[in-house]
């Protein structure tokens, strides 16, 4: 999992795989979802969880929308699910949530990620979680640089991504990236190992 | 990252972690105005020593002192407590709280919270029922009057010499130095003690801190 | 009411009702991913107007460093400022919580908070959670009485001192503070050692590193 | 005589469909001192007398403005403890609003807050409707925004009348596109006015 | 109690013997130095996860196996060789720990290359195979695991045997060991006949180990595939599973549109 700041723009990928420790159970598992027009959320960790904590966010981001009128901000939607994880401090759930968007109405690129505990680090460039974080560390700090436009933002994600899977038992089996601009998000399938 | 650095690492983040105790020395002694209080000022987290100069004298009314000696976050929250209720207690009353029931609500923290606190409180003051007192308040809950008490790690090296030393009614100068050879004993064998010592004397007019800095060292000669 | 159907907001405060699952799964073999910490050092000294807290800027997750730059000294008044080392998210949520406490209690009383007064909250909400809250902070701020400095740690416990240090990188910090410290130090002095304590963190440490953040509270200004 | 059968309890609707505590919190908000809020077109304005019943009071001792956050303000007419529990509530709200959206609360929604807390006040057992007609002033969106809330619950937004308790007396000085310093001139004169009238 | 002190003997001596630690009852007290001061695990997992396997047709042995080495859930290689050449009319295959396999597999090629010598003839495969099995039983339970099958040519015709660290030895038609193991078997078991022509039975082999490596996240890489015949081993190929993946897809796909043909044509009828 893994979301880069571009000129602009933003991306957020990761990968398809759904399995039990080795096992792998499916290859079109989504882990990125979308809470807005340009608002992305990728819950990499324990399944179950993925879509316990995708349920509750969009439940309490919808209440909010309604209450308040309006759409809600990456940056408060962060606070948001910072403190819901919190909550949990205790008896986390097993996520390591990353966030990618636009501002709603500066179109500002914003991306940050989170521990389990919802502890939030806000890099200007970019950030990584799931089990090959090590690798894709490694591999954005190589590739990364700054103001890329969206093609380009597309092609270091990718290959950030695909590279990292490549020395990760359990991660791969295809990657979705989601390239987000002010007028157009674009959602691309990749080709990658299936092994 | 070799397993030395490692270690190092998460020593590092260990320690933290870990509780902030007091291996302490801590006394007080009555003598024929009141009662002296003494602590060191050692304060560690392990083998680091957190604080050298903290105050294990804890002021609970202005006429009754506590000296703390076990986890420092469990005796400085019962001491916030007792503090609160001896206060709250003096102003129901209209005039200063006995030291015997300062005593008695530590006793009853520590009794009924027993299973989780690590604390050995001597409760030391001055009342007009019955002037300079000194209650201890070991880990447990016990709460017992004494003429003399001794408390913390650096007390076991001190029985001894308190037992052959203290005279009932001895005058002021005469125990304070009573208080400080003890104390600067303990110091002197007790690892997790030392620092200078710090004293309280509590006679009728409250109370008078003092710090000894120069620690006697007769035991050299 | 809640339902299935209709799930309500549950109250604020810690939930528990994951750790029995969380308890099994670690039992079945899973790998439980790991929280942030700040393996830090944090320093803070009181000089001749007021108190200089500082802070490295790196965050890690087990030996991976997971933030180059975070903030570690958060705000709590506009008189008085925090270091946090130890568990990221506790660090930050407790600060947070206890900035908002103080909020409340300034619009309630009227006056500029004491520095006490934050030391006894926090200390209150740590010896609560026994420990489970690892966060060792460092308070500083000038109030009425002037320029206060504690340390708080995990546990409950906290200490007045002209001079602490805390973190992994602290038995560097606090070696240079012992050999420079000085009472009524100068401001431009009182910098200048907080800057080298923490330098010194950072090389000896490993959990320490990047960046330095300085924070100088005088009375009635605050410079981050 | 017919009214009193049906205010036994706050929660039972006389015949006419009234609910008589509501009416009668309403008399006790007509009976405390006039507060006056103006929306102007760069800020907003709420004030109210700061009359006391005995001249040995310490005028700083009574605080009838209140600040809620650093840009949300507020001010009553009516009973002065309930306010008091009022402002504690919203101020807990807004609090607890920034702690989960790390984003100061808006006026709208404190207000909103503040206006169930008292709706729930008229629906439940055992409890009073609140004796207080609140005004809340604050500032989103670079733009003043001006409410006022009943001891029914109900919210009314502050936008053509200056936004005074008794409007009747104000609406001479209100002109469109006010000024701040005009705005509380005129604030002053409508209190003036009120109490002169008294 | 048997205490053993056997670190004096060098390897290079005797590599019939390991150098067991100098405390007693190793296979048990080993495992106490799994952790270090701090109770964290000291890595020493290493190659656990593979995908082999061997079967006897008409034809001969055939072998397949996948590439994959992996320490943990990190990818250490992904062209590591788990066939191991011992000689001309053996061939090893590796699953487990990737050390102790290549480790044995040597002091076995040593062995049967004595045995030749002394006594003018190759080994059968079941006293190759009885060898191994025998070296590692003396270390049963003090932490040696591999799974391995010996496939060779004999006196007596093609042969398959399965030797593993617990000292388990038996001779089979067919066999799949390792991780990925339980899914090769799936796509082994339904294709697999006695009377399988050589290219049907290559194709076998590489289908059921690419099969394995989809499911299964400790194997993958390149697909190997070695023939033993009466004139000795034979490598046929190698293929990397992405091929694969995209080749087999493409096939079930044409085979998807012509089952949708057929059954236009027969609706049509």
């Amino acid at each position: 999992m893994v979301a880069m700041k571009g000129e602009n723009c933003v991306s957020i990928a990761a990968d398809r795989r759904f399995g039990i420790q080795a096992q792998t159970i499916a290859t079109d598992f989504q882990k990125i979802f979308q809470m807005g027009p340009h608002l992305y959320v990728g819950l990499p960790g324990l399944a179950t969880d993925t879509q316990t904590v995708m349920e509750k966010l969009r439940f309490r981001k919808n209440l909010y929308e309604l209450k308040e009128n309006r759409m809600m901000s990456p940056k408060v939607f962060s606070a948001m699910l910072s403190n819901m994880l919190y909550e949990k401090r205790f008896g986390p759930f097993f996520v390591e949530p990353v966030v990618a968007g636009l501002d709603p109405k500066t179109h500002e690129p914003f991306i940050c990620n989170m521990d389990l505990i919802g502890c939030i680090n806000l890099p200007n460039d970019f950030v990584v979680g799931g089990t090959a974080s090590a690798q894709l560390y490694g591999m954005c700090e190589a590739l990364w640089e700054p103001n890329l436009g969206p093609d380009d933002l597309f092609e270091t994600t990718s290959q950030a991504l695909l590279n990292a899977f490549d020395r990760d038992a359990i991660s791969g089996w295809g990657a979705t990236v989601y390239i987000i601009e002010k007028d157009k998000v674009t959602i691309r399938n990749l080709k990658t190992r299936m092994d | 990252m070799s397993p030395v650095e490692n270690a190092l690492v998460y020593d590092g983040m260990d320690w933290t972690n870990a509780a902030h105790s007091t291996g302490t020395s801590i006394m007080a002694a009555e003598f024929n105005g009141g009662v002296i209080i003494g602590a060191d000022s050692r304060t560690t987290t392990g083998a680091y020593i957190a604080n050298r100069v903290s105050d294990k004298l804890t002021k609970i009314t202005d006429h009754i002192y506590c000296c703390r000696a076990g986890s420092a976050a469990d005796t400085q929250a019962i001491a916030d407590i007792v503090s609160y209720h001896l206060n709250f207690h003096g102003m129901e009353l209209g005039e200063a709280p006995l030291v015997e029931v300062g005593a008695s609500i530590f006793k009853e923290l520590c009794y009924n919270y027993r299973d989780s606190l690590m604390a050995g409180i001597l409760v030391a003051g001055w009342d007009k029922l019955k002037g300079g007192q000194i209650y201890s308040v070991p880990i447990g809950g016990m709460c017992v009057r004494q003429p003399v008490s001794i408390g913390g790690s650096g007390s076991s090296y001190v029985y001894g010499y308190v037992d052959a030393n203290y005279k009932p009614d001895m005058s002021k100068d005469e125990c304070i130095q009573f208080v400080t050879n003890t104390l600067a004993l303990a110091m002197s064998r007790d690892g997790s003690s030392g620092g200078v010592i710090r004293l309280g004397i509590i006679t009728e007019d409250g109370v008078e801190r003092r710090v000894v800095t120069e620690l006697p060292k007769f035991y050299e000669d | 009411m809640s339902s299935v159907l209709c799930p309500e907001i549950p109250a604020s405060g810690f939930s528990f009702e994951n750790c029995r699952r969380n308890t099994l799964l670690e039992t079945k073999g899973f790998a439980v991913p790991k929280a942030t910490k700040t393996g830090t050092t944090i320093v803070g000294i009181t000089y001749k107007d007021g108190v200089i807290l500082g802070a490295d800027t790196r965050a890690t997750e087990d030996t991976t460093v997971a933030d180059k730059n975070c903030e570690k000294i958060h705000y709590l008044a506009p008189n008085m400022y925090c270091c946090g080392a130890g568990t990221a998210a506790d660090t930050e949520m407790t600060t947070q919580m206890i900035s908002s406490q103080l909020e409340l209690h300034k619009l309630y009383t009227n006056r500029v908070c004491r520095v006490a007064t934050a030391n006894q909250m926090l200390k209150q909400y740590l010896f609560r959670y026994q420990g489970y809250i690892g966060a060792a902070l460092i308070l500083g701020g000038v109030d009425v009485d002037g320029p206060h400095l504690y340390q708080i740690y995990p546990h409950g416990s906290s200490d007045q001192l002209p001079y602490v240090t805390m973190g992994s990188g602290s038995l560097a910090a606090m070696a240079v503070f012992e050999a420079g410290w000085k009472r009524d130090l100068e401001e431009e002095d009182g910098i200048k050692l907080v800057r080298d304590a923490i330098a010194a963190g950072v090389f000896n440490d490993l959990g320490s590193g990047s960046n330095i953040d300085v924070c100088i509270i005088r009375k009635g200004s605050t410079d981050l | 005589m017919s009214t009193e059968r049906y205010s036994f309890s706050l929660t039972t609707f006389s015949p006419s469909g009234k609910l008589v505590q509501i009416e009668y919190a309403l008399a006790a908000v007509a009976a405390g001192a006039p507060s006056v809020g103006i929306k102007a077109s760069n800020g907003v304005v709420i004030a109210t007398e700061n009359k006391h019943k005995s001249i040995l009071y310490d005028e700083h001792s009574v605080h009838k403005v209140e600040m809620i956050t650093k840009h949300i303000g507020m001010i009553y007419s009516g009973m002065g403890p309930d306010y008091r529990l009022l402002v504690k509530q919203a101020r807990k709200m807004a609090q607890q609003y920034y702690l989960v959206y790390q984003e100061p609360i808006p006026t709208v929604q404190l207000v909103q807050r503040v206006a169930a807390v008292m709706q729930e006040y008229t629906q439940s057992g055992g409890v009073r409707p609140f004796g207080v007609s609140l005004l809340i002033c604050g500032w989103d969106n670079d733009r003043p925004y001006l409410f006022q809330c009943d001891p029914s619950g109900r919210i009314s937004l502050g936008r053509q009348p200056p936004w005074a308790r008794i409007t009747l007396t104000g609406r001479r000085f209100w002109k469109r596109d006010l000024e701040l310093d005009d705005a509380v001139h005129t604030a002053i004169l409508t209190l003036k006015k009120v109490l002169r009238g008294k | 109690m048997r205490t053993i002190c056997i670190g004096c003997v060098r390897i290079s001596q005797n590599n019939l013997e390991l150098g067991v630690p100098p405390f007693a009852n190793p296979s048990e007290n080993l495992a106490r130095f799994n952790k270090d001061e701090n109770g964290r695990e000291i890595k020493i997992k290493f190659d656990h996860g593979t995908t082999t396997l061997g079967f006897m047709y008409q034809g001969g042995v055939v072998l397949a196996v996948d590439s994959r080495a992996t320490g943990g859930q990190f990818i250490g290689s992904q062209t590591m060789k788990k066939i191991v050449e011992i000689n001309d009319f053996l061939l090893g295959t590796l699953a487990g720990g990737a050390a102790d396999c290549v480790y044995w597999d040597r002091v076995l090629a040593k062995q049967c290359r004595m045995y030749e010598l002394r006594n003018r003839e190759r080994i059968s495969v079941a006293a190759a195979s009885k060898l191994m099995a025998n070296m590692v039983y003396n270390y049963k339970g003090m932490g040696l695991s591999m799974g391995m099958m010996l496939a060779g040519w004999d006196k007596r015709g093609p042969q398959l045997y399965y030797v593993d660290s617990e000292g388990t030895r038996t001779p089979g038609k067919v066999f799949s060991v390792g991780s990925g193991s339980i899914y090769a078997f799936g796509v082994l078991d339904s294709g697999y006949k006695w009377d399988l022509k050589d290219e049907e039975a290559y194709d076998l082999g590489r289908r059921s180990i690419y099969h394995a490596t989809h499911r299964d996240a400790y194997s993958g890489g390149i697909v190997r595939v070695y023939h033993m015949t009466a004139n000795g081993w034979k490598h046929i190929d190698n293929n990397d599973c992405n091929d694969l993946h995209y080749k087999f897809q493409e096939e079930k796909e044409d085979l998807g549109k012509y089952n949708t043909i057929i059954s236009y044509l027969c609706a049509l009828f």
